[in-house]
């Protein structure tokens, strides 16, 4: 269906430069995991992919299963939207004053999303029941947990080809984060979403990619070949533990 | 007591009714500042050149001033939409907080102040319509006797229809979704594939063009000159933050609370403590509940 | 290299900025017509925005009508006038910086004042220490605390002015109604604290009972619940002392709620200017309100101020100003208020501030408003407030206030037009 | 060199004191007069707003407050210039305390709203009292010959002032001085520093040890005194005060406008605003004959911060920093 594909991607904040000759290959329907630690420049590359920044060198691509392209590069983030590039942001990024029901129907705001609103609805509340008992309730009230549910369902909600999803576990309680994981897992597998998962918890993520990059300042320090590489390959096991 | 009941009935009706009045000068606010986070100050100024239009068209061709409310409303957005562009350029773009844009209304205030001047001169105005100066009277009894002026009906009447849908069109659409949301993350609203920028525009010129209808009603209410605007501003910003920011139907209750509160002062206790009551009971609330009457997170903004 | 450009730009936007702000800021010529002798400088301070321009607005335009007249006959001691004014935006702190202006740069050589005893006070210790005459327009005992020997006041309300504003409505009210219960309302700013003040002690010299003594903020949107809380004390008169915002809430309260009230009225400010008069028609009827010239037949005891009148509304209309446009309420009092100080530099012959102010004092005038001499503090030496009763408003159409039997003139007795009849007598 | 600022301090008040004797026009000392009342309100304004980020909406009641010390005081022990601007400070200050103290757990426009609520209240407060003048006013007569430590001050001939406006223009201009170096002592103390943590994040402040309550009530009484100092000798100046024009709209509108337009950050920017804003405002109304000065005020005010968001003294700072780099 559709791989998202960056090759040698520059970008950074003003004069400061973050990220450095960054590819990264997400094959259709897999689950990539984009691990590193903090500061090295996971989310400016989330940031980049979906429009927030621009970058200053390389290139953003979509390529379908007929051979076309979409060119991310220079696209606005609503553009980036249309074209099935969803994001879970790092800190979730809720609405707090709007209740759960009213966050998720933002998520389909675009023009498409609204005409498939209730069946992405009631995926949302069968993939995680808990948001459906909260439906009218304040995103603000609830906790650490349900705010990322919320946020990872909200991300459904625009009908995406292609998920990114900013560190799930932040600032969740252990069992929390193996919970979210596994559903993220399910949800690659039952919707055959191209994810890419940038995330800190070596342990964790590995546990549900497909292939995995390690990024440090800004640079790709290693690109596993496969899922197997990505769990047994002795570099990513010192980065974990050097971690 | 007969009388006391009688005079207690006319406070709390002419309260009520005053609260809806002061809700229609600011339900528009209420999106300006409390939803977007603009510092609108010249609010109230707007407001007085939607009565000189009313006025105009009334004394002119002899328009129902409602009616003339509703017929500036489109150029009311307009003006709102120019104006947030201007603000958007100066101040949102490089990131600059809100309250730097306090200077620049100040500076619209004064333009537009003088432009009505030039236009309009300085004289009170007054509109004419039928239910000026007529009231019903509900008469119960001997000795009760509730009158409602027209006057202060129609501005209750538009008020609360402006309100609820105002609310409904909130709650229940799609772009009135992001304007509730527009002001919690902007950053959120672009992952959605929503422009904010473009959400805060519209919304705005959606404050703005309440002050076409929300002036009709002011010069409907009250007579009206060039500098009256600056004594309301006090007023709205009470209102807007007295309801909790964000909260349309919060403005219209709290209008109505201010509203009962000065009736109820000024008809047992003596109709010049009536600001230092309103303002009173703001204090307090905001002493006791920061986050306003109807606000839903402390602190957020 | 761009941004220093850009900053080029920048200090260029800046320098642009200032040079207009000068040339915005050069002394603009003021009617300055070519004469050959060095005019004689009239300079003041007049609210031409703010709360109070609708009066000052008019006021000026009175002025101007006084300098043209005074041209036409070829000047003040043979010298063209020349009139040197600014705005001071109803805001008092403007005032001292005003009239220093006119007297160290500007150089003028008479001063009058602006409209409104908190205009004309902080101008009081200006002209005290320069030793100047000065004449005030509308100011309500500006002078009793300084007492100033060449201050003189252009207000028909005699020595006592709180007293003497309201004494004839108490006259004309007591003798048609023998009240014996008062309701007192007055806004709470400062000339109608000064009128309610003397209203309270009218009404005590009258020996009516005051049932009723509230005052209202001046931005009160709606005036019912007080209408309503003055009539449960059940008041034979109610007298008011208002601004027009409250003057014209008021009487669309009283429209509204209704009273028993035989009299009501008195000192409302505002009634008497042409736009509240179109707007509130014939909701007006009843009231009986002071004044200080309306267009009754009677009123020719004001010599030319019916002339002036005229040619102020022509004047209004062939320029299109937007002030007024009837002027009753200030223009006649405007145009004396600079009258006298010119007639008295006539008849001394110079511009001699003491001589002036002993002329001003020692003699009686004839201008637009009739007779006038002044007493003690400045003040006139007898109260000439009209008592009018509005009557026979039939629509909202301006053109009727300019002709007689709208405002039917009830005290003073010599030139009274009509006979005060009962409030309700007169509502539909 | 250590002590330069406070020598510049000095030189500048006895300069103002060269002035008062030299120059003879009077226009100059109640034009600026007016400037300096603004320049202590606007500086005031700024060490609670443009240090610790609370805006002040009140400072007409702040200032009215001093204003109404005085005419209380004068009217009940005939107190001269100089005590009534240490009675309307300390006034001003205590009801600065209590400001702060009722409203401390009130962030952005919540503060910018009580401070107004405040305001008002105090406004209707003062139009009861009648000892003051009530809503009526009141005229306050200058004293005739006033003495400070048996020196005669204020007489044509014998005193050091020849009339009272030299005297207002000299005291206003101290009080300016005094309150600039106050302001920028405050930028470069802990309390500025404290202040400015506040400013960009108070949990982040609290969490770095900020006693954020304390730093709070010490700038809301701080900021509140120089206020009331600024309103003292208004009643002297316009010798007529009622609470329309001590509770004027215009002192709130300068007191926020005029820091925003010079620049919030360092004490400068006030100064330089008030210089600005206030002579636009003088020149504009002094030289135009109409209601157009009001204009110019507006249009001058938009222009200026649109070209210039974070003031004239940020304006110049990127300026700099942009033609070196």
């Amino acid at each position: 269906m559709v791989e998202l594909v960056i090759k040698n991607l520059n970008a950074g904040y003003g004069a400061v430069n973050v990220l450095s000759n960054v590819s990264i290959d997400v094959p259709d329907g897999k689950t990539v995991a984009l691990l590193g630690t903090n500061g090295n420049g996971k989310s400016t590359l989330m940031r980049c992919i979906s429009g927030l920044i621009k970058p200053t060198a390389g290139s953003i691509e979509l390529r379908e299963e007929d051979g076309s392209v979409i060119d991310l590069t220079e696209a606005t983030p609503q553009e980036i939207v249309d074209a099935g590039v969803a994001q879970v942001p790092e800190g979730r990024r809720l609405f707090p004053d709007l209740t759960v029901e009213e966050n998720l129907t933002l998520g389909a705001y675009r023009q498409a999303a609204r005409a498939t609103l209730s069946t992405n609805l009631d995926y949302a509340f069968a993939l995680f029941p808990r948001l459906a008992e909260r439906k009218t309730q304040l995103a603000g009230s609830m906790s650490g947990g349900e705010q990322q549910m919320l946020a990872v369902a909200r991300a459904l909600m625009s009908d995406p080809r292609v998920l990114l999803i900013d560190e799930p576990s932040v600032g969740l309680a252990p069992i929390l984060v193996s919970q979210m994981i596994e559903k993220i897992g399910e949800l690659g597998e039952s919707r055959g979403l191209t994810i890419l998962m940038a995330e800190q918890n070596f342990n964790q993520a590995i546990k549900i990619a497909d292939k995995g990059y390690i990024i440090v300042h800004g640079e790709i320090a290693f690109a596993s070949k496969d899922a197997t590489d990505l769990r047994e390959n002795d570099m990513v096991k010192s980065y974990y533990l050097g971690a | 007591m007969a009388i006391f009941i009688d005079l207690l009935l006319n406070a709390l009706v002419i309260g009520i009714l005053l609260g809806g009045f002061y809700a229609a000068l600011s339900i528009g606010l209420s999106i300006t500042f409390g939803l977007l986070d603009v510092v609108n100050i010249a609010h109230p100024t707007l407001l007085i050149l939607g009565a000189f239009i009313a006025f105009f068209l009334n004394s002119t061709w002899g328009i129902d001033p409602v009616l003339a409310g509703l017929i500036a409303t489109p150029l009311f957005f307009a003006i709102g939409w120019v104006i947030y562009q201007i603000y958007y350029n100066a101040f949102e773009k490089s990131g600059a907080e809100s309250l730097r844009g306090l200077a620049f209304f100040f500076g619209l205030l004064f333009i537009i102040e003088v432009g009505l001047i030039i236009q309009f001169g300085v004289d009170h105005r007054l509109v004419e319509a039928w239910y000026i100066g007529e009231s019903a009277n509900i008469v119960i009894g001997s000795e009760i006797d509730v009158a409602i002026p027209y006057r202060l009906l129609v501005a209750f009447v538009v008020a609360v229809a402006a309100t609820l849908a105002i609310q409904v069109y909130l709650t229940r659409t799609f772009f009135g979704r992001a304007v509730r949301a527009v002001a919690q993350d902007m950053m959120a609203l672009r992952l959605m594939g929503v422009d904010p920028i473009k959400v805060k525009r519209i919304a705005f010129a959606m404050g703005v063009a309440t002050a076409g209808i929300g002036g009709a009603l002011m010069i409907i209410v009250l007579p009206i000159e060039p500098s009256v605007g600056r004594l309301y501003i006090g007023n709205v910003f009470a209102i807007v933050v007295l309801g909790g920011l964000g909260s349309i139907s919060g403005t219209l209750l709290a209008a109505i609370i201010i509203g009962i509160a000065e009736s109820i002062v000024a008809t047992f206790f003596g109709p010049s403590w009536s600001p230092a009551v309103s303002f009173g009971i703001l204090l307090a609330v905001l002493a006791l509940r920061p986050e306003g009457l109807f606000g839903k997170t402390a602190g957020a903004h | 290299m761009t941004r220093i450009l850009a900053n080029r730009v920048r200090v260029w936007l800046l320098g642009g900025l200032m040079a207009a702000a000068f040339v915005f800021s050069a002394p603009l010529a003021t009617t300055a017509e070519a004469q050959s002798k060095d005019p004689i400088k009239v300079g003041f301070s007049m609210a031409l925005s703010g709360a109070l321009a609708g009066g000052g607005q008019q006021s000026l335009v009175a002025i101007q009508l006084w300098a043209e007249d005074m041209n036409k006959k070829g000047g003040l001691l043979g010298r063209p006038v020349e009139l040197v004014f600014y705005d001071d935006q109803t805001n008092p702190k403007n005032v001292p910086g005003i009239y220093s202006k006119l007297l160290d740069i500007d150089k003028v050589d008479l001063i009058v004042s602006g409209y409104g005893t908190n205009l004309i006070a902080p101008a009081m210790p200006i002209a005290i220490e320069r030793e100047m005459t000065f004449m005030g327009l509308f100011g309500m005992n500006a002078n009793a605390k300084w007492e100033y020997e060449k201050y003189f006041s252009i207000l028909p309300a005699g020595p006592d002015p709180a007293v003497g504003f309201s004494e004839v409505w108490f006259q004309a009210v007591q003798k048609k109604f023998q009240p014996k219960t008062i309701a007192v309302i007055a806004a709470d700013a400062e000339f109608a604290q000064n009128l309610k003040e003397g209203a309270v002690r009218n009404a005590k010299a009258f020996g009516m009972e005051i049932v009723y003594e509230e005052n209202y903020n001046p931005k009160t949107p709606d005036f019912t619940p007080i209408l309503r809380a003055a009539n449960a004390k059940k008041p034979d008169a109610i007298y008011i002392a208002s601004y027009p915002n409250g003057s014209a809430g008021l009487v669309r309260a009283l429209a509204e709620v209704g009273t028993d009230a035989k009299a009501v009225g008195g000192g409302m400010v505002g009634l008497q200017f042409a736009g509240i008069m179109a707007g509130l028609g014939p909701m007006l009827n009843g009231i009986a309100n002071y004044d200080f010239f309306v267009p009754e037949p009677t009123m020719n005891l004001y010599p030319g101020a019916s002339d002036l009148i005229d040619r102020y509304q022509a004047k209004v209309k062939a320029e299109n100003l937007k002030v007024d446009a009837l002027g009753y309420y200030l223009v006649p009092w405007a145009y004396a208020n600079v009258d006298i100080l010119g007639q008295a530099v006539q008849a001394v012959g110079s511009l001699d501030q003491d001589a002036i102010a002993d002329y001003i004092r020692d003699n009686e005038f004839t201008s637009v408003v009739g007779k006038v001499k002044f007493g003690k503090n400045g003040e006139w030496d007898r109260p000439r407030t009209l008592v009018v009763q509005y009557q026979d408003i039939t629509n909202n159409d301006l053109s009727q206030f300019s002709k007689a039997g709208t405002r039917k003139i009830m005290l003073p007795a010599d030139i009274s037009t009509g006979e005060l009849q009962p409030f309700n007598d007169l509502r539909k | 060199m250590k002590y330069l600022f406070e020598i510049v301090c000095v030189l500048l008040i006895i300069g103002i004191f060269v002035l008062t004797q030299v120059v003879g026009n009077q226009f100059y000392f109640f034009i600026g007069f007016v400037i300096l009342q603004y320049m202590v309100l606007a500086t005031a304004w700024n060490i609670l707003g443009g240090y610790g980020g609370y805006v002040n909406f009140g400072s007409a009641g702040f200032l009215a407050t001093g204003a109404y010390t005085s005419v209380a005081l004068i009217n009940f022990l005939d107190i001269g210039l100089v005590e009534q601007i240490i009675a309307g400070g300390a006034i001003a200050g205590l009801l600065g305390f209590v400001t702060g103290y009722l409203t401390l757990r009130l962030r952005g426009v919540y503060f910018a709203i009580a401070t107004l609520a405040l305001a008002i209240i105090l406004e209707t407060v003062v139009a009861h009292w009648d000892y003051v003048g009530g809503a009526a006013g009141t005229s306050i007569l200058p004293k005739r010959k006033p003495e400070l430590f048996d020196i005669m001050v204020v007489d044509r001939k014998t005193g050091i002032f020849a009339n009272y406006k030299e005297f207002l223009f000299f005291l206003m201009g101290t009080v300016a001085i005094i309150s600039v170096w106050i302001a920028r002592y405050i930028e470069n103390s802990k309390l500025g520093r404290g202040l400015n943590a506040i400013k960009d994040s108070e949990e982040a402040a609290e969490c770095m040890g900020v006693p954020t309550l304390r730093l709070k009530l010490i700038a809301t009484t701080i900021s509140g005194a120089m206020m009331g100092v600024a309103g003292a000798p208004l009643a002297s100046y316009l010798t007529f005060i009622d609470p329309l024009s001590a509770f004027n709209l215009e002192y709130a509108v300068n007191a926020i406008a005029m820091p925003m337009i010079g620049g919030t950050v360092s004490w400068m920017g006030p100064v330089i605003g008030a210089l600005l804003l206030g002579t636009a405002q003088q020149v504009s109304s002094l030289w135009i004959q109409s209601e157009l000065n009001l204009l110019i005020v507006g249009v001058l005010l938009v222009i200026f911060v649109i070209i210039a968001p974070e003031g004239i003294v940020g304006w110049f700072r990127k300026s700099r920093k942009g033609s070196r780099g």
